[in-house]
């Protein structure tokens, strides 16, 4: 079961995959953007592992909510509000439960995507972070209706999100600063799709480590 | 990559406290969170703010003084800063009279500024916003993010931070930004890349003989990569879009703002004004104030971009009033 | 090359129609011979002149106008002008009062001022001449043509200009020039070469990891090739051997001058500032003054020098006096 | 033997070559010095083309006078003033002659460098134009003792101020921009000297070609 120290450990892996990955999310966002989002992906998610730290929290919307003020005071940007509602969505969404099941990791999934829509008003197609989260909670859904595990879940959420974030890759960004290129938009995937993708594949990785206690 | 910084990770902060030094007299910068204000706050008036992110220098915190921004929150080079900062520069330039956010229009600008504005408004200071969108290079439509703001923000806080300073009330400065933003137009090309310290390379690479049409102020490439053409061929594709878009016609009154993008010398700006001075005036446009400089720049990018304001009196004497600020002085 | 121009050949006739468009309340262009006046001269004054190549935009016809600079004379990009054109500008900038030649130390610049010192003395104006010597990154030997004139000119004109609009006379302006010149001391670094426009490619090419340290102004390679190296370390290679030269210490009261290239960006040149006050507050040394930004340039090189002139209270005096040019104004 | 018509023929061909050397003598200048004085000596000579075809002189003096002003304000820089004083001293050493003999050639030459030797100080081996002018002018005078044809001088100048020009390359410069480069300048020939060498064997071709009339 997905409980506050599983949150932190989620956080914390994605927060090392982010670092590994800076390079390349510069490199996707040079392309497209301004080159930025590995920094400022990394600048936050480093500050939400000391801030974890120093307030560890004790359930997982405790944890969850410390990850998004941090990331909304770190990161700036367009990813900043956009990750941070996201995570706060998804703390509210799960209120004061100690542990998540499926149900309720599907709710904070929802959630999540609801406030990235809400704030960035983007659709599926549009060359966004969207692309990666629609097909992740559609994913899940699935998986939850059946009643599958949760690491089954987040398995089939983080597949689901990484082939939409390559999906992108022939787009025409409609939102975003891609969108400005137009047309040179295409044959390039979409750095925040691509960060949201390693999210949802962190969430799963952490969930296959401890797939004893998690199913 | 070749900088004059010690660190990627510092070279705000960094360049901020050369900046303080420098201009002791006129700004004080404030740290954690980073923002800019006058040195001796003006009461009683409408304050007016701007940010976004670094790179542009001297936008923003370069227009804080009399008769411009009251404050200024610059965030990580070419990011928006977070609400934090801004919250903290819209309590510290509110006296009151209310505060206007001066807010470039970018997916990260408009949100963190959003978010700032409801947690000012939270704590009982009265906040307005306009978004500036003058890059006619980008299509505003349901397929963009909407247009870019680019060089008519410099034009803007400038007329805008005056109408402050003589005593405008909050409403009255948020029309005539309003006014201000529908009224001035602009496109860029740049030369070169630039290099995001944090990326340690050039953002795009451009063969010798070629060109970006059309670009922003964050390094990103533009809608167009043509071949180098000369000056005389170059400037009326800025400039022919520009006046094509307002549209300006003949009869007009304009302001017109020629801007190196941080790269390129005055020699060629000057160059440049003279021949967009010309072509205006061919148009039968006529150029009754005028700026030419690096105002609003993408690092070490080489490059630049021509920005149009249509006048009318109160905005030519707006224009015309004491500023006082590190990167733009007269009337005092 | 990429350059916004149209042709080598008319780069600077074609920089200085734009440069008179932009600043017609300011300043008069002449051409043929080419000089640049004040757009309303002020008679019963000394005159205060200078000129060389052009390539160094805003010097010299930045600084032409009230508190500085009665004319100016740009010659082709990186080369002395002529004496016609010397001539014709001290005649104008003469109302009987006679005619202060500034000029930078190269030989080129020397010979030709020269000349034209004699033409205007057979004319009956009288002229004098300081000859400004400011880098440190050239020894004064038998072996050299001497110190080259770099960024301590942009603090010379501006302090020597205003005694002149204060109504000093020739003998004192002289003077005065003189001690500015023995108190200030200046070096540079390039990051990267300029282009020529009719070389048509860089001067000189430098690896991603080397700076050339002592450059002068005209794109000539410096007196020593290094590694690049964090700001830190950057500025007390320029910093040290001025500080040592003069020598400066403790208890000096200076103006810090951190001047660009052309091709570097503010948030460069600001963080560049901040460590060299720092580290003249270390040695005791008070920045009274200070100017950050491109004003004597090298094309679009990449780089910066730095300038420290030892204030006095009459030196100070004249600096805040008020100025309005192109390039520099306040006070006014 | 020299005259006015020959002296215009030896600038013309002059100007030419250094048109078609414009580029080697910016290179040479952009080594040491800062990239001008091929663009410096092209426009000075095409000016002199223009001002010889307007006003072309009646006798050898009055060809290099005009030469020499039209050099002096329309070059600039260093050569500019070192190049006029250079022909305007020639131009007044010879005085009215209407063809000058090799002794004359050899008063001119002399003329010439001791002109530049008064205005730009510099002593031979501070690898400048005076390291071609300096030998040109001791082969020119060694040539006229042996009662030598003009022709027979100015090769020999010619060729003394090439030798000249090429051994500038392992100087340390002492005059000039090249100075400010201090022992970087070493292994580099210096531009003025060379379009020094380009002048005099400039007045070779001329003299050479005019053979029948100028022994
Ligand atoms: N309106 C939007 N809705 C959803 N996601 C968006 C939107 N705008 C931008 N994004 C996402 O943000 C990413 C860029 O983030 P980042 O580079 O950190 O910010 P910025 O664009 O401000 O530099 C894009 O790749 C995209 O996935
Ligand atoms: N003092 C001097 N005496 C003699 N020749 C000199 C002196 N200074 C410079 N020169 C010559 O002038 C040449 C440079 O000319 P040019 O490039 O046209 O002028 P500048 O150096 O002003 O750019 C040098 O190569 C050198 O031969
Ligand atoms: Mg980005
Ligand atoms: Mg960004
Ligand atoms: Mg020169
Ligand atoms: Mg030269």
């Amino acid at each position: 079961m997905i409980d506050a120290a599983w949150m932190r450990d989620a956080l914390t892996r994605y927060a090392k995959r982010i670092t590994e990955q800076r390079e390349y999310l510069i490199e996707l966002d040079s392309a497209i953007g301004d080159a930025d989002h590995g920094a400022n992906m990394d600048r936050g998610m480093q500050a939400v592992v000391v801030a974890l730290a120093d307030k560890p929290g004790n359930t997982p919307a405790e944890v969850l909510k410390t990850a998004a003020t941090t990331l909304i005071s770190k990161v700036g940007g367009a990813a900043g509000p956009l990750y941070g509602t996201a995570l706060l969505r998804a703390s509210i969404a799960v209120g004061d439960q100690q542990t998540l099941d499926g149900a309720a990791t599907v709710t904070a999934l929802v959630a999540a995507r609801d406030g990235i829509v809400a704030r960035g008003k983007a659709e599926i197609g549009d060359k966004t972070m969207v692309d990666a989260w629609e097909p992740a909670v559609l994913a899940a859904q699935d998986a939850a209706a059946t009643n599958s595990p949760v690491k089954e879940i987040l398995s089939l959420a983080a597949q689901a999100a990484e082939q939409g974030a390559e999906g992108t890759i022939p787009l025409i960004a409609r939102k975003g600063r891609a969108s400005y290129l137009g047309e040179r938009s295409a044959g390039h995937q979409d750095p925040g799709a691509t960060s949201s993708a390693m999210f949802l594949r962190a969430l799963a990785d952490t969930a296959a480590e401890n797939s004893g206690a998690a199913t | 990559m070749k900088k004059i910084i010690n660190d990627p990770n510092t070279v705000v902060q960094d360049s901020l406290r050369g900046f303080a030094a420098a201009h002791a007299d006129l700004v004080q910068v404030h740290y954690d969170p980073d923002f800019v204000t006058r040195v001796t706050p003006k009461t009683g008036k409408v304050g007016v703010i701007s940010g976004g992110g670094s790179g542009h220098e001297p936008l923003h915190a370069g227009f804080v003084g009399t008769g411009m921004l009251d404050a200024a929150v610059p965030g990580a080079v070419f990011t928006s800063p977070t609400p934090d900062p801004i919250l903290a520069a819209t309590q510290a330039a509110d006296s009151g009279a209310g505060v206007l956010h001066i807010v470039k229009n970018y997916t990260g600008d408009v949100l963190n500024f959003e978010t700032a504005a409801e947690l000012a408004s939270a704590e009982g200071v009265e906040v307005r916003a306009v978004i500036v969108d003058d890059d006619v290079a980008v299509k505003d439509s349901l397929y963009t993010a909407g247009r870019r703001g680019v060089g008519g923000t410099v034009l803007l806080e400038k007329i805008v931070g005056s109408a402050a300073e003589r005593g405008d009330d909050l409403l009255a400065v948020t029309e005539l930004a309003e006014r201000v933003n529908a009224n001035v137009r602009s496109m860029g090309a740049a030369l070169s890349s630039c290099t995001v310290p944090h990326a340690g390379k050039p953002t795009f690479e451009l063969a010798d003989n070629e060109i970006e049409i059309g670009i922003g102020i964050h390094g990103e490439p533009g809608r167009q990569r043509v071949n180098l053409v000369p000056a005389d061929e170059l400037v009326p594709m800025l400039l022919d879009p520009i006046v094509d878009d307002l549209p300006f016609a003949s009869g007009d009154n304009v302001l017109l703002f020629v801007n190196g993008m941080g790269g390129t010398p005055l020699i060629e700006l000057y160059l440049a004004y003279g021949i967009a001075e010309k072509q205006l005036a061919d148009r039968g446009i006529t150029v009754e104030r005028r700026l030419v400089g690096n105002y609003i720049t993408s690092l070490e990018m080489q490059g630049f971009s021509i920005s149009v304001l249509k006048l009318d009196d109160e905005l030519r004497e707006l224009w015309d009033a004491p500023v006082n600020t590190p990167a733009l002085r007269w009337g005092v």
